[in-house]
Order: C-alpha cells, then structure tokens, then sequence
C-alpha cells in the first residue's frame, strides 16, 4: 500500500510537469503586461521597460521558466508583481474559506445525493424515481450565482436569519462560521447534489442487477439491508470516483460562490491574479489546484482499495 | 477593540505605493497612511498641512517649514531631508511633478525643518502641483523609503498621515486594515478636503472588497459594512427608501468620462476621421447608459469640466446638443475612410466603463463606421492601451476612461490632453505641438485671466484635432449608515477622519 | 437433423442503429423535453424573423422599462428589448453549448482512438490529458479568455478544451475493452487495417456513451459560459447570451428581476431538456439496461 | 410414500401485466418430493429459470409475472404469499445456488459475513453460536483451512470454493427444497465432479428435495432421480432417469439424447501424407502484467507447446480451464505476440514477423470464436461482416457480397441474410456465420476457439456436422479448441491435452481418449459426467469401452 502511494505521488510529478509547463506557456506567450498595470496612467514606454526588467519579464522565455521551476524546487513560489507579497502568504490567507466551502458542499451533497440517488433506483422507473431526477436536472440547470443570489435575498434579505456575506474562521467559534457558510455550501452543493444522485442512481442501477444482489434476496434478508449492505456498497466505487472527478466543478463553482458571497478564498485570488496578470500567483494556484485534484484522486484511489477488497495495489 | 468602520472601496487595493502606480484606490490608501506637505480646502486654495511655506519676491524661491510634531510611524521624526527625497521621487513620475522640475533650479534640506525649492524662471504652479489632491499625490515618506526607486514599489507603508497601516492583516483584494495614529498631531483648523485638521474618531477602519457590487449593497443594507464608496445607481430607490441609510455625493465634482483614440493607426491617425467621429458623438446617450439618473449626470463639454475656473463650452456644440449625426456622415464620407474596423476595448468588469464603448460602438456604426468591439477586462485593456502595434497585432483604436476632476480640471494636470506623441505622450500618443506650445504659454501665464484664456485656445485646439472626447460628467453617490457621523466632502478621496461611529 | 432455416425474409430487416432515436418520444416526458428543445432551437434559428426588436439597438434613455407593448418584457440597463435579445441570446448560448459538446468529442474521440490503440502515444497523451484535467477548468477558461480577448471562438474555445480530456479518456475506455471484443480481433484476423478497424468496429461504439457525454458537456457548457460571463470574462456584451444577460441583470436583481428571470428561465429549460434527453439516451443506449429489461 | 416437497401445478408466467403478454411460461406441473433430485433439462430459453425464479419469488419485478397455476411448498401457497412471508420461507424452506459463482456472491464482503446474513436473519443465536454453525456447514461442503475461508473475499477463492460456499449458504438452515440453477456449469469438470458428489451427499444426510437445472445430459445422468424435459415453456417429458434415457417417448426428448456427443471416439479416419500446414514449434507466451515501477506479476501461459497440423485434419487442444488452450490458439493467429517459439504456415515463418508482413498471410488461418454473441459487430451487417475479409483483400465489394452469400447457403442459412443484423439471429445461427466469414477467405486453416460451446447440445451437433461437412469438401485443417471431451471425442484426429501452459499429452483422438498415459487426461476422463451413458443410444456404456475406470 505504501508502496503503491509512492508510486502514484511519482505518477504524479509527470501531471505536475506538464501542468507547469502548459500553465507557463499559456501565460507568457498571451498578451498582458502587468507591467502596464503596475504604473498606471500616464506610464511611458520607458517607465514600462524599466519596470519590466525590475519584474525580470524581459529575460527569455526559457530563461524565466528555469528561474521559476528552479525557485519552485526550493519551496519558493515568489511574490506577486502586484501587490509584492510572497505568493505562499497570499494563498496561506486564502486557503481556509476556499476548503471549508468545499468540505461542506461535498458533506452536504453526499448527504442529501446519496439516498437521493438510491432511493430512485430502488423504486426505478415510478414516480419517486422520475421526481427525484427531475429534481436533480434541475439542480443542474441553474447557474451558481442565480441561486446563490435568490437565497440570499429569501434567507438574508427577506428572513434575515443569516447575514449576506463574508467568512469567519472557524477557530473563531462555530456560530459564525456555520452561520456564513450554510448559503454558500446549499448554493454550491446543487449542482453536486445533481451529479452525484444522478451518479448513485446510475451505480445502484447497474448493481442491483447484479447475480449477488439476486443471491442477497433468496437469503430473505430485508430490502433496506439488501441496497445498504449489498448494492450500496458496490455501487461506491463510481460514486467516489464521481465525487473526485466533481472536485474540477466544484472549484470553478468556488470561484463563483466566493464572489457572490463575498468570501475571500483561493477562486477569487486567482481570478483577481488572472485578470492583473500577477503571473507568480496565476501559476501557484494553478499549480496548487491541480496538485489538490492530484492529492484527491489519489486519495479517492485509496479510497477504492477500502470498499473494493478486489482493487489491489 | 473600539470602533471599528468597514468601507467597501469602489475597487480593492492591491499596489499599495501610492508613488508607483496613479490607480486611485492606492491614492485612497495614501490618504491614510501619508501626508501631504499642502493641501487644497474646498476654495481649490492650498492651505498649509504638513509644512508652511513662503515665497520669495521674485517668485523664484520657495520656503517650506515643517510643522512641530510630525513623527512618521515608526517613531522617528519627520525631516526636511525625509520630504525632499519624497518630493523627488514623486517628480520623477508624475506629470505635474515632471513639469514641476523642468522649471526648477533646485531642491534641498536647509535645515532639519526647511526645505528650499528654487525656480529657474517663475512657475505658477508650484503649490498646486505639491498640493494636488489626486494622482499622484506628492506623499510625504522617509528618505529610506523615497529613495526606493520609482520602478519598483516601496517595501514598507510607513507614513505619517492619521492611519497607520497594519501589513500583518493585509490581504490584497480581502482588505486592508488601518488603526488611529494616536502620535498624529492634527492642524488646529477645521477639515476642509484634504486640509486642515485630520482628526482621527474611529480606532480602525477596514476597507473590504466585495468583487461584486451587488453584494456590497445586500451588505450595506444588512449592516455588515458601513460605508460604501460607489453605490450603483440603479439601487438607488431601493437604498434610498432604507431609512437607516444615508446617501450623498461627497466629490462634487464628480469623474469626467472620455474617449480616446490611437493617432498611430488608420483610420484615427487621419484628423477628418477623428471629427467624424466626435461628430457622431453624444453626451446624452453615453450618459443615460453610464448614469441613467438627471441627478448625478451633467451634459459637459469643457475639457476641464464645468463649474471650475476654466471651463468653456468652446467647440464642444454637437457632442452636448447631440445633434452631429447627419454632419458625421457627411464628413466620414468625405474622410477618405475606407472601412477598416475599429477596434474598441469593451472592458466588461468595471461598471463605470462598461457603458461607453457600447453606446460608443453604435453612434459610430449609425455614422458609418465599422466597429470592432473586443470584450476584455479592464486590467487588460490598461496593458492593452500602451502597446504601440497596430490593432491586428495586439493594439487598438478606441478606449474609454474616467478621471477624477481634480486630475482634469486644467491643462497641466490634465494627462489626457498633451501633444508629445510617442515620446513621452500619453497613450494614444496625440502628437500636436500646438497644444505643447499652448501649455507651455498656459505655465509661464501669471494671472488666473490670462490661463482661462489660454486654457480655452487648449480646448478649441483639443477639439479641432479630437484628441480626445470628453462624453460628459457624472457624479457618484457614495452611501453609508446612519450611525457614522461627520463624513467629509472631498475633491476626489473619501476622507476617514473626522468620521465617528456610533455603536 | 436438418439444418434449420430461416423462412425467406421473414424477419424484418432493422439496423441497431434505427431505433436508437426511437427514446425521444419514449416517455411523455422526454418527449416535451424533445419539443421544448426543438421550440428553443428554432425560435433562436429564427431569431431574426421572431425578435421584435433588433437586440443591440440601444436606447439610453429606455432603459430598464417595464413591460409594455412595444417591449414586452420591458428593456435593459442600455434600453434594449429584453424579448429580442432573449431571444437571440439563445443563438450563442446554444452555438456554444454544441458547439463546445461537437468540437470536444471529435477532438477528444480523435485522441481517445488514437491512444486506445496505441500504447506509446497512450502513455505520452494520457499524462498531458490528466494534466490538463487537473487544472481546473473555469481558471483556465477565465485565463484564455482574459489573455486572449473574449470573442466566440476563445470563449468556445476555453470551454472546450477542459472537457477535451475527459472525453478522450471516455472514448480510450470504451476502446480498450472494446478491442478485446471478439469481434475487434475477428476483423484483424481477416486482415482488416487498423484505420478501417478503428472507424467501423471500435468507434461506433463509442456513439452511445458519447452521446451522454454530449449532452452533459452542452449543458455544462451552457452553464460555464453564464459563469464566465458573471466574472466579466464573456462573450461581448452586445452580443446576447443567455449568460451576459443574466450576468448584466444581476446588477439589477431587486429592482428589475425579469432580466434574471426570462434568460434564467429559457436557460434552464434547454439545460433540463438536453439533460433528460441525455439521461433517456444513457437508458435507451446502454445495453446493460436494455438486456435487463428485454432480454 | 415420501412427501412432496414442491408442487407446481399449471404454472403460467407471461410477460407484463397485460392478459395478453406472451406466456414464457406455459402451464408446466412439476412435483419434487423429500429426498428427490428432479433434473430439470431442456435447450437454452426454454424457461428453466424462470420456473425456478417463479418458485423462489424472485422474479425481475413487473416484467414477468404468474398468470396461473399455483406453486405450494410443503402445502403452502407461494403464488398469493406476500413479500415478506416469502423472505421468511427463503434459505428457511427454500434456498437457491446459482449458475455463476463468480459473480453471484458480493465482491465486498467476506463469505462468512455473507453466509451469517442468513442465520442473523432468520434466527435468533448469538454471534458465537452463528459462527460455530457456519464453520460446521463449511466443513460439511469440505471447505479447507475453513477459518481463513470464513473471513476472505470472494475473489480469493476459487470458483469451486466458491459454489460451496454458495452451498453451504442455501443449506445452512436446512431447507426442504435446495433448487440448483446449472450450479456446475461455469466449473471445470474435475470441480463440478466434486460438487455433484457434494449435492448427493448433503441430500442424503438432510433429506433436501432438489430441484437442478442443468442442460448436460452427462450431469443429468450423474445425479437425476427423475427427469423434466422443458422445450419452449412447455414440458415435454418427465419420468424417472432409467426411463427417459432408455426409453423417451417424445420425439423432441429422443433428438435432444441424440444430440449429446459420445465419449466414445469415432473411428479414426485413415492417416493421411498430405502436406503439414501448421507447426506451432516450442511456442511460448509469458503474459506480464506491467506495474508502474514495481515488479509486475507473470503468467506463463503456453510454455513450449509443439504442435503439428496436416491438410483436411482436425487437431484437438483439450484442457481444464486456464491451461492455456486459448493462448495458444492466439499466438499460432497472431492476435497476440508469442513470447519465443515458432509459428509456421504453409511453410512460411510467421510467429515474429511484423504485423504489416503478415498481412498478406493472415487469410490462410482464420478463426472461429466461442461467444457467438460477441464475434459479430452487432452494428454491422452480415454481409458485410463477412465480406470484410475478401474486401481487405482486393475483392470487389460487388463480389465479396456474392460470395457472402454463397457463404451462408454453404452454411445452412439463407442468402437474403446478408442484409440482416446479427441481433436478428440466435446464437448457433450466428456461429453459422462467423464460420461463414471464416471461410471466406479459403483459409487453410481454420481455429475454433471453443467455437460449440456456448451452444445447446443440438445445436452443437448441427454446427458440429458443418464443420465437419466443410472440412470434406474443402480440405481445411482445423485447430479445434475444447474442454468438451466429448466434442473433441467426436472431431479430431489427433488430441493434445494440456495443463499448466505445457502438453502433458499427444496422440490419436481414439488413443488419448481411450487409453490415456497421462494421469492427469485420466483424471479428466474420469470426471467426465455421465461417461457410462452411450445417451445417442439410449444405452449404458459397455463396461471398458469408454474409459479405463
Ligand atoms: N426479464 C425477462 N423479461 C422478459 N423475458 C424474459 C425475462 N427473463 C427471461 N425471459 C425469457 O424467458 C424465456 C425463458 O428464459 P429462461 O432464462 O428461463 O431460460 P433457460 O431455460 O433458463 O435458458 P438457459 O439454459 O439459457 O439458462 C426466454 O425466452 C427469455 O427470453
Ligand atoms: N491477457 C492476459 N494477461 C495475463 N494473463 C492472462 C491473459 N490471458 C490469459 N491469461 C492467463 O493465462 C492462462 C491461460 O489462459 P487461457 O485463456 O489461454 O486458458 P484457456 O485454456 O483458454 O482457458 P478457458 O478454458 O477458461 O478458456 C490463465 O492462467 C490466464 O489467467
Ligand atoms: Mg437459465
Ligand atoms: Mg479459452
């Protein structure tokens, strides 16, 4: 086992390359300048070229790259042209509220999605299965920020039962940070919520024709212990794998759900990095991003040899 | 602990040297943490701020005496050293500060508390270039931190202004948090703009960035913040109705919205082009889809907007009656335009700028042009703009900004209006040495008659070679809770001292 | 024994292929799915003919009307119809949705046969898909379109190289198990080419999931585009989408909700349709399912 | 006079709900008493299964559904039962083995858990007490080392373990009645030997009426007291084993016993010197199962298999499950890379030239696959599927459709098939016609990859004499594939056996199979079920006639 997440973190490091690679040509090889952005209005075109060389934008493009992954070796991110902070502060602020928005819709998703999704294949091809995927496309149908606005106008505005906006620590008590985070977590998890009963109920279909769900019944065990125990189970393995690979959508999501909500996480930093074209902290959180949707899919893999006894490594 | 006052700004900061960059949100932050030496009252007069000044008969030597007990935020004190390397740094980039030095002879530290500025030929504009109240603002820093290249930012906020900055809670594009600096020595006189007597009431004020305005407002309204510099103008009737709200204009003033065009490249370069297409221009429709509210538009054509000093109507006809249309037919016809698109930057993430180029885009179709309207984002088009390259290759033709008046409101402080071309010129590049000549005379002019007259001969040249187009004026509302109290008018910040909360 | 015969002709001849399509009218559902779609795709084909207005045709002083005769959904913050441009704005945003569903699946089915086939390339183009799948897509989406300037092609474009990689993973799977298929080794048995084997026997397999994938990845689309314009990095705001409509409105969301509402609307209907279809499809496609319940 | 366990009187179960869905099952009666084997037989579709799925009320819900008869287990009523008596009745009174025992236990959890299910539902002991009693009934299936058994995942096991364990789950409490679905169908024949011996046992010990589905004669023959005949929903024939082997009174019984191939092999056609066309010499295979870095594992599949072919003759490769046979079969049609060895065709070195040279030598060896619905691309029509070859080859396409339909009469199917989809076809027809594309490029050689065994009896027969009838007329050399000892008894010339990857085994078909040297092909004939039954005529065995005992 420990073996196998050796191998796989080195499986990695090819996925980071050509992330790194693809992300730093993207950027370079785009117009922008932050130089331009940095000097302002009446910025001649000698003032531009001098900032340029204090920023190090005029080496060549290989030269830059090497500069960058090398300082990237040595755990050094660089600081922003912009704000000329260390790119590794910037993202440390920004972490908290970007996770906790995600570790909440992806525990309230699996909450609701999940029998949701069994439910619908238990009772296939009823009404109770056409309702709940009615509802599920649905969920899919509406952009973040459309639901995120109707519920903070319904639960904020209107009922005034949570404030509009903005993030508290959860080292600073639960009350707050529960408070700020309920909207944001149901805004995002709809989307979730839809691809994930849509998954489970796909899974648990394909599973319940199983021979060994047949077997489960002739023992004469109840149906909540045969979808539970039996079908539940087998059908996992898509469904996780659903759940890692939802982990994309859900950073996009992030970033719209930190704009509407005014939360200060990592969406918004890097689309505030992309639009100044602050390439440090473009590159580190794309970087960054990926290496989480690396580390996830990793675990979810981990996760497989769990619930799958078959899956070895 | 104490009180605390949470402000959405109108964007966030993020370059935080109020020297290196002219973005106004970082000059807002100057206002916070640095001072100025003089400053303007609500007369447009510069009065005494950090230093009192004296000059000398023959107008050729100014005096400056800094005041008893400044200290900076680390606890030194203030020296005429410290402000001379300040004032240099500053010269080096600003416009108004630029043409400051090209008339003067010399700049020292006569002592600890005077500073000595010798002219080499009389320059009315002295004071009002040291005492200009919008970007760049000649703040006043330690000499370590002055002498900080002006192409690379200044690593350290220490000021002397009424709020210190707190680095350790900085996070660009978050918020900036600044505390009362209870070292601060107020003037004695009552506040007026940026001077007179900045007296801090709140312990700390935090300015908050909402990415979306829409957010902002639910906050306001919900009383998660207190102020809110820009409200939208479509919320106005909501808020307004909101009885815990006030709601005011605090820069008179207001912004001038303009367009410009890129005397590079065809079709622009061409001058028959350029009035063709201010003659298809109007203020009405650019307004009515910027502001869409009588309240806080004003039709305008003077350059250097209305109501002040040198304002005149002068060549501005079409553009306020909004009745050019036919005649820019005409005259794009008998330009010799042969069709090329024009490329137009539409930035599509700043409220303030999304307007023009759209209504901008369909004047100059309806006249005969044709547009190209490329949707970016404003950071974009701000490097865009300064690319010299012709439109297909990553340049441009058009691009619409706002300044703040005080940034426009005569020729030299008005950026917008030189005619230096590529050397020097502001993006666009307009080469007109007429207009250099006329501001030059403008400089040298000694009485406030001879520059009004000098000014209007700037703006009818301005407007025979179009080299820019002015579309008008509009004045922001900004909107804050009932429970602050003694929010000052200014010419172009919002100002946080003088303000208290009340709990 | 005798051999046993089929009765001349007896057996009508059908193809696989025919009754595939047969399960848009499957259920009284799907069926109004199929029609609400058909209506949406042809009221935006139509648009020119349909609109009242001309969808760009400003009028500063018009602006944000409430309903009435001449704007029947009242106008815009420019005083533009909000009917016509709803209208049009279902061109774009369906172009994009299809647009971005047709490009990524020929792309990825291209990369996706290839590497099935071919353990080197495989090897090389699967490290460089998972890595563009790893940079999440919105970031590179917003990145593309700010650096690059926001028309239809690099909107279009954006959106659909993230899903390039999850649709050429999709086609390699199917392949994989599908060159094991007896029938894939037959045809190379007979000495059929690889380029031959790949069109006729492995890729028609992939039609099936791909449709799935089709449609999943137009309404996303759909959805991404509405996002990208909300961050102010969409299509020119002129032109109409669903999405820039939305995303302008957004400002006016207490005063004016019909600007969120009508797009929203239309949005959502065409996403719920293309997503119950798809869903139809995945029941009606896979053969799992059909074995189970006809045997 | 011993009870009746089950009783089905005038079943009929018919699809859907509606009155006029067509019946699948077609008023059968069928009674099985204590201690009793019913065998259950009949071709494939004839509706065994859902006979047995109707008692145990297993039913796919809404699809198929009992329109009338009634089915009483001990007395009791199970039509009209509700949902949860019939969950108290099961593994209590009635329990079920099914046909694969790869699939029908849950991957994810282990057996023992999976066998306690059941005394946790239905009884009330204690944890300890449930353990003691599933370790005891593992042992009664003569499970090993039944502790680590008890606590391993199914895909542990082998499938043999596993059938017991699906054994001594149906039979841990006791039920009267044990209905077997083709248990041992998937097994190899050592395994199934072993389990059949295991079901008689346990019978005897429990008193269980059994009722067994299965479509071999050979297990019938093995372990029937009486015997049911279905074809069609309906039953055709029942009686005690002696008699309906003996003597069937119904033409359809009659032709289903001629069907089933003897043991005994048929006389030797006369040695030929016709030219050697294929030589599999020394050939290898080693599959490796790459790992990223790590070491991979390795299989070796074929280890130096030597075999030699002659024009219009049969080869038989004959082995228990996972020998190698297919392996073989593969790399001598290079479908993949032998390992080393070689491969010669009609003289021509073919085991290590590149794909593009063998091109021109691929139609000389075609192959015929086992699963005859999985040959054919279900998208593409017969015609053309059968065309392809030729096409590739230079034929005109005009032409290679004539062909293809030459083909198909060849074949015993109309012309006018061309057009059709393989969909529309059942699957001995669909054998037909992978034959049919085999030949289509006159190969000299044709492999049969366990090309009958998907296949009923009759069916098998009838594509059986095909090939046979083609091989006549056209000289081709067969590599016919099997674990069947019964269809290589009645095809080949020559036997190679193999176990492990290597032959253990050669020679004349009538020497290997009648006197084999081997231990293992002895071990192999003698698990071989019913192999004292001469079924085609109706006869026992002479005693030394069919295999040494
Ligand atoms: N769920 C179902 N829906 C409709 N028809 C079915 C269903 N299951 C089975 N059938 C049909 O019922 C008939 C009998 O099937 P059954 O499975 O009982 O055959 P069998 O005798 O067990 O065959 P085999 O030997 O292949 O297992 C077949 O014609 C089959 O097509
Ligand atoms: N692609 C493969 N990779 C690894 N091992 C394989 C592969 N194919 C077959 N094997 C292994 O090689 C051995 C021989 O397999 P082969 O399929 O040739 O047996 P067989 O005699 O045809 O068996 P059966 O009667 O079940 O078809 C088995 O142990 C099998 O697990
Ligand atoms: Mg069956
Ligand atoms: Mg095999």
């Amino acid at each position: 086992m420990l073996g196998y997440l050796l191998r796989r973190i080195l499986a990695a490091v090819p996925v980071m390359g050509v992330v790194a690679l693809f992300v730093f040509l993207l950027l370079r090889l785009t117009p922008g300048d932050p130089a331009a952005i940095l000097a302002g209005d009446n910025a001649t075109p000698e003032r531009l070229e001098r900032i340029r060389e204090s920023l190090g934008l005029n080496e060549p493009l290989v030269v830059q790259f090497i500069t960058w992954v090398n300082k990237l070796l040595h755990g050094d991110l660089g600081t922003s042209l912009i704000s000329n902070l260390p790119v590794i502060k910037m993202i440390g602020q920004r972490v908290e509220p970007s996770i906790s928005i995600a570790l909440c819709t992806i525990v309230l998703a699996v909450i609701v999605a999940v029998p949701l999704g069994v439910i619908a294949a238990w009772k296939h091809g009823t009404w109770i299965d056409r309702f709940v995927m009615g509802l599920s496309v649905l969920g899919f149908s509406m952009p973040v920020f459309v639901v995120g606005y109707l519920l903070i106008q319904v639960f904020a505005i209107e009922l005034r039962w949570v404030p509009v906006q903005g993030f508290r620590s959860i080292f600073n008590g639960f009350g707050p940070f529960f408070e700020r985070m309920i909207l944001p977590t149901c805004a995002l998890s709809f989307i979730y919520i839809a691809l994930i009963a849509r998954m489970t109920r796909a899974a648990m279909l394909d599973v319940l024709g199983e021979d060994y769900v047949r077997t489960a019944r002739a023992k004469g065990i109840n149906e909540v212990a045969v979808m539970m125990r039996h079908a539940l189970r087998n059908a996992a393995v898509p469904v996780i794998t659903v759940i890692g690979t939802g982990f994309a959508l859900l950073i996009s999501g992030v970033v719209v759900t930190e704009s509407v909500f005014n939360i200060p996480g990592i969406g918004r930093l890097t689309v505030d990095a992309v639009l100044a074209r602050d390439y440090p902290v473009i590159q580190a959180m794309i970087l960054l991003t990926s290496l989480i949707y690396v580390v996830v899919n990793l675990l979810i893999d981990v996760a497989y040899t769990l619930l799958d006894p078959r899956i070895r490594y | 602990a104490g009180k605390t006052l949470t402000a959405v700004m109108h964007s966030d900061l993020r370059i935080i040297d109020p020297i290196f960059t002219t973005a106004y949100i970082t000059r807002d932050h100057g206002y916070m943490v640095y001072d100025t030496l003089v400053a303007p009252d609500s007369n447009f007069k510069i009065q005494p701020q950090m230093a009192d000044w004296k000059i000398s008969d023959d107008k050729l030597t100014y005096t400056f005496t800094l005041r008893d007990g400044l200290k900076w935020h680390d606890g030194a004190p203030v020296t005429a050293e410290d402000c001379v390397a300040s004032l240099k740094r500053w010269a080096a980039v600003d416009g108004m500060g630029q043409k400051l030095m090209d008339f003067t002879a010399s700049i020292e530290a006569t002592d600890a508390k005077t500073i000595t500025l010798k002219l080499k030929e009389p320059y009315g504009l002295v004071l009002d270039s040291i005492g200009k109240p919008s970007s760049r603002v000649a703040f006043m820093m330690p000499k370590r931190l002055a002498e900080t290249p002006a192409d690379k930012q200044i690593p350290e906020q220490i000021g002397s202004g009424p709020f210190k900055f707190v680095q350790g809670e900085f996070q660009p594009g978050v918020k900036a948090v600044y505390v009362k600096n209870t070292d601060y020595v107020p003037r004695k006189e009552p506040a007026s703009w940026t001077s007179g007597g900045k007296v801090a009431k709140v312990d700390r004020v935090e300015w908050i960035t909402m990415p979306d305005s829409q957010t902002a407002v639910n906050a306001l309204q919900s009383g998660d913040i207190d102020f809110m510099e820009n409200l939208p103008y479509d919320m106005l009737p909501v808020l307004e109705a909101n009885k815990e709200l006030k709601i005011e204009v605090l820069n008179k003033f207001g912004y001038q919205t303009l367009g410009r065009m890129n005397f590079l490249h065809p079709p622009f370069d061409n001058v028959k082009v350029r009035r063709a297409a201010l003659l298809a221009m109007n203020q009405k429709d650019v307004l009515d889809a910027l502001v869409g509210n009588a309240k806080y538009q004003k039709i305008c054509g003077a350059f250097f907007i209305c109501d002040t000093p040198f304002a005149t109507e002068v060549g501005a006809d079409t553009l306020v009656k909004g009745n050019g249309m036919a005649e820019a037919k005409k005259a794009l016809a008998e330009s010799g335009y042969d069709g090329t698109p024009i490329v137009i930057m539409a930035p599509g993430d700043v409220t303030t700028l999304k307007a023009q180029p759209i209504v901008a885009a369909q004047l100059l179709r309806e006249a005969g042009f044709k547009v190209d309207l490329q949707a970016t984002d404003w950071q974009t088009v701000v490097s865009r703009r300064a690319s010299q390259k012709p439109p297909k290759e990553g340049g441009w033709n058009m691009f619409f900004t706002n300044w703040v008046a005080p940034d426009v409101s005569n020729p030299i402080a008005n950026l917008s209006i030189g005619g230096q071309g590529k050397k020097g010129g502001w993006f666009g590049w307009a080469e007109d040495p007429k207009i250099e000549q006329l501001k030059d005379a403008f400089v040298r002019a000694s009485t406030l008659d001879e520059q009004k007259k000098i000014a209007a001969d700037i703006q009818k040249e301005a407007y025979e070679q179009v080299i820019y187009i002015p579309l008008g004026q509009y004045l922001l509302p900004s909107g804050w809770r009932k429970s602050l109290t003694g929010v000052l008018d200014g010419p172009a910040t919002p100002l946080f001292w003088n303000v208290d909360k009340s709990e | 024994m005798s051999v046993d015969t089929l009765p001349q002709s007896s057996i009508p001849i059908t193809s696989p292929l025919r009754p595939r399509f047969g399960f848009l009218t499957s259920t009284p559902i799907i069926a109004t799915a199929t029609c609400l779609l058909a209506l949406i795709v042809l009221i935006s084909i139509l648009a020119p003919l349909i609109a009242p207005h001309d969808p760009v045709q400003l009028a500063p002083s018009q602006r944000l009307k409430p309903s009435s005769a001449q704007f029947l959904l009242g106008t815009d913050a420019y005083g533009r119809d909000l009917l016509s441009r709803v209208i049009y704005g279902g061109r774009v945003s369906l172009l994009i949705g299809i647009g971005s569903a047709i490009l990524s699946i020929a792309i990825g089915l291209a990369i996706g046969l290839v590497s099935g086939f071919f353990k080197l390339v495989d090897s090389v183009m699967m490290r460089v898909m998972d890595g563009l799948m790893a940079m999440p897509s919105i970031l590179l989406a917003i990145a593309v379109v700010s650096l690059s300037g926001a028309s239809l092609w690099t909107v279009l474009v954006a959106i659909t190289i993230p899903e390039i990689p999850r649709v050429a993973r999709l086609v390699r799977s199917v392949v994989l198990s599908a060159r094991e298929e007896p029938y894939v080794e037959a045809a190379i048995s007979v000495g059929s080419s690889l380029p031959k084997i790949m069109w006729r026997h492995l890729m028609p397999n992939t039609i099936a999931p791909l449709i799935v994938q089709g449609t999943y990845i137009c309404a996303s689309a759909i959805l991404t585009e509405a996002i990208l314009s909300f961050l102010g990095a969409g299509i020119s705001p002129e032109t109409p989408t669903w999405g820039n409509i939305m995303a302008e409105g957004r400002q006016y969301f207490q005063i004016k909700p019909s600007l969120i509402f009508w797009p929203g609307l239309l949005l959502s209907i065409a996403i719920l349709s293309i997503n119950l279809i798809g869903d139809a499809a995945r029941d009606a496609l896979d053969p799992r399912m059909k074995q189970r319940e006809g045997k | 006079m011993t009870n009746t366990i089950l009783d089905i009187n005038n079943l009929v179960v018919s699809i859907g709900k509606k009155p006029k869905g067509a019946n699948i099952i077609d008023g059968i009666s069928i009674q099985v008493r204590e201690r009793e084997t019913l065998c259950l037989v009949g071709e494939s579709g004839s509706g065994k299964s859902v006979t047995s799925l109707t008692t145990m009320g297993l039913l796919p819900k809404g699809t198929l559904v009992p329109t009338g008869g009634s089915i009483k287990l001990v007395g009791e009523e199970l039509l009209t039962a509700t949902d949860r008596r019939l969950r108290q009745l099961r593994a209590t009174k009635m329990a079920m083995i099914f046909q694969e025992p790869m699939t029908a236990l849950n991957p994810v959890v282990p057996v023992g858990r999976q066998i306690d299910e059941v005394l946790r539902a239905h009884t009330s002991l204690d944890a300890k007490a449930r353990k003691k009693r599933i370790l005891d009934m593992m042992e009664q299936v003569r499970l090993p080392q039944v502790e680590r058994i008890f606590a391993s995942y199914p895909h542990r096991l082998s499938g043999g373990q596993r059938q017991r364990i699906m054994i001594a789950m149906a039979l841990v409490l006791e039920p009267k009645l044990l209905i077997a679905d083709e248990p041992t169908t998937a097994l190899d024949v050592t395994t199934q030997k072993q389990i059949l011996t295991l079901i008689r046992d346990l019978q005897r010990d429990h008193g269980t009426a059994v009722l067994f589905i299965t479509h071999d004669m050979g297990v019938v023959a093995e372990i029937a007291d009486r015997v049911a005949v279905m074809r069609q929903g309906r039953l055709v024939e029942t009686g005690p084993l002696e008699t309906v082997l003996r003597n069937p009174t119904m033409e359809y019984t009659r032709n289903l016993l001629s069907s089933v191939p003897s043991l005994v092999p048929r006389a030797p056609r006369e040695e030929t010197r016709e030219p050697v066309v294929l030589e599999a010499n020394e050939l290898s295979k080693v599959y490796k199962e790459r790992a990223f870095f790590g070491k991979g594992r390795e299989v070796v599949a074929a280890d130096k298999v030597t075999l030699t072919l002659r024009k219009g003759r049969t080869l038989g490769i004959v082995g228990e499950s996972g020998s190698g046979k297919s392996t073989v079969a593969r790399c001598i049609v290079r479908l993949i890379d032998p390992t080393s060895g070689g491969v010669r065709l009609a003289g021509r070195e073919i085991a290590d030239i590149s794909r593009r040279l063998l091109q021109p030598h691929r139609q000389k060896i075609q192959i015929v696959f086992q699963d005859p619905y999985r040959s054919l691309n279900p998208r593409v029509t017969v015609g053309e599927s059968i065309a392809e070859g030729p096409v590739n080859y230079g034929v005109a396409h005009g032409d290679a459709m004539k062909r293809a339909r030459e083909l198909l009469e060849l074949v015993g199917l109309p012309a006018d098939a061309v057009s059709r989809y393989p969909h529309q076809f059942s699957g001995g027809q669909r054998q037909r016609i992978a034959i049919a594309r085999a030949l289509a490029l006159d190969p000299d050689v044709l492999v049969a990859d366990e090309a009958v065994s998907a296949l009923d009896v009759s069916v098998q027969a009838q594509v059986l004499e095909l090939l046979d009838e083609i091989q006549k007329r056209l000289g081709i050399a067969i590599l016919f594939i099997t674990h069947d000892l019964r269809v290589a008894a009645q095809i080949c010339d020559q036997v190679v056996v193999m176990q492990h990857g290597r032959v253990v085994e050669q020679g004349p078909a009538a020497e290997v199979l009648t006197h084999p040297k081997e231990a293992y092909t002895k071990a192999l004939l003698d698990a071989a079920p019913g192999r004292n039954w001469d079924f085609a005529n109706f006869r026992a065995v002479a005693q030394g006639v069919g295999a040494t005992a």
